[in-house]
């Protein structure tokens, strides 16, 4: 199976690829197109590839973890345009405990956006579009997070908001 | 005797995503005449027109891997100028 | 939605249910019957409850979860017969970051495992049943990891019979 | 006058799993005439037949909460008689 794919991500069939009698725990990291980046309102992502170097990358990353842990891994990233709430990478790790399983879990995830040749260009509720450069990126997210650190603390307001915002999930 | 006209060797490099917007192009060719890096690569593409604009954060692959500043590159070898990454 | 289920486990359904526009990652955890426990072949797993308490406890440890993070939690705990590959637990977290999807999933299931009032009932292939006891197979679990550490260490034999394995695999 | 005959207050014990084996019951009664606490019930149904069997990992709730040793217990509470917790 091939690491890029064109068509939504099929969570189950990767359970399914990863699964066997002997493995008693799968964990799953499912990256989702979120509704707001560094403070900007998204509306939708366009994710593109260095497609020859994506796919041998990321089967080394693969690779990696199925040496280092006892494990099975599942990979794939989405490609084209996607809207909120679509699935844009999805890792599933079945192994025979669940240690085994988060950590390598852990591991393709972050090496997977540390390593893959992968872009994505949003587009802004006021219709600007703009390539996504993590590296500029790093400060507006830390001020992202003192916001969401502050808003936690009004914690009935944000269950509320938060439940509203369940009406319109997208999956 | 007249010499014939030589084929000028050249590095194809790919360019992708906002670097390809940046220079309008998909690919640009490197002249390759003598002993070329990948530095050497980086500064020709960054003094073409829109070139400038790339920055500390572009990574140059050679034949599908990540390489540094100071590997040779050959006109047959695979190359590509990747802006940040950003997969996800 | 109750935390015990009759019923097999739906994770699409839990992804659905902790999924948001603003959410940009799902951290999943399932365990499955397992083929082998502390050494023993394993035919089938019976789970029971107590079950007010069990209800109890597991909102608990997700009130616990979304409180200490900002994150939205799905948990279900099957019961009744199960049969090798089937799910007996699931917890879907989404949060709008990673880290405190994967922190919050591997809270709690330890939680779940340590605090809620659930029991199983292995069937082994030679026809014998027993309850199992946690607290008396550490001993055996810690025996089992050295072997798994030493047959990774024959790491083209352990490919092939994953492989092998993998045909089998239910899900 | 004679006594009427007095109803003796118990403690109704539910028994889960591998304790509900050994007893042969889905729950016992315990007397309690006096203060009681869990301990005081847990030795109790230690020392029915069966009871013996019930190791150092057997947890009490009460009201649907773990309970210490020490605590007291009430005719009227929910008390439950838990072997090793084994989900997930």
């Amino acid at each position: 199976m091939s690491f890029l794919s064109a068509e939504a991500l099929d969570v189950n069939g990767l359970l399914a690829e990863v699964s066997a009698p002997g493995r008693g725990g799968i964990a799953v990291f499912i990256g989702l197109v979120r509704d707001h980046q560094a403070g900007r309102r998204v509306e939708r992502l366009g994710y593109s590839a260095y497609a020859p170097m994506a796919e041998l990358v990321s089967a080394e990353i693969v690779a990696e973890a199925e040496r280092r842990w006892p494990v099975r891994v599942g990979l794939r990233h989405r490609l084209g345009d996607l809207g909120i709430g679509e699935a844009a990478v999805a890792v599933a790790v079945a192994g025979a405990h669940r240690d085994e399983a988060f950590a390598a879990c852990r591991y393709v995830i972050e090496e997977v956006k540390r390593r893959v040749p992968i872009w994505k260009r949003e587009r802004y509720a006021d219709g600007t579009e703009e390539w996504v450069d993590p590296t500029r990126q790093e400060i507006a997210r830390s001020e992202e997070r003192d916001q969401e650190v502050a808003s936690s603390e009004k914690r009935g307001q944000e269950v509320a908001s938060s439940e509203k915002r369940e009406g319109s999930a997208v999956w | 005797m007249p010499a014939s006209p030589a084929v000028s060797p050249v590095i194809r490099v790919q360019l992708y995503a906002r670097f390809a917007d940046l220079l309008g192009a998909s690919h640009v060719d490197v002249p390759a005449s003598g002993p070329t890096t990948v530095a050497d690569v980086l500064a020709r593409i960054r003094s073409l027109p829109g070139g400038s604009a790339i920055g500390a954060g572009a990574l140059v692959a050679v034949n599908l891997r990540q390489a540094r500043p100071e590997q040779p590159v050959s006109p047959g070898d695979e190359v590509a100028l990747l802006p940040p990454l950003a997969g996800g």
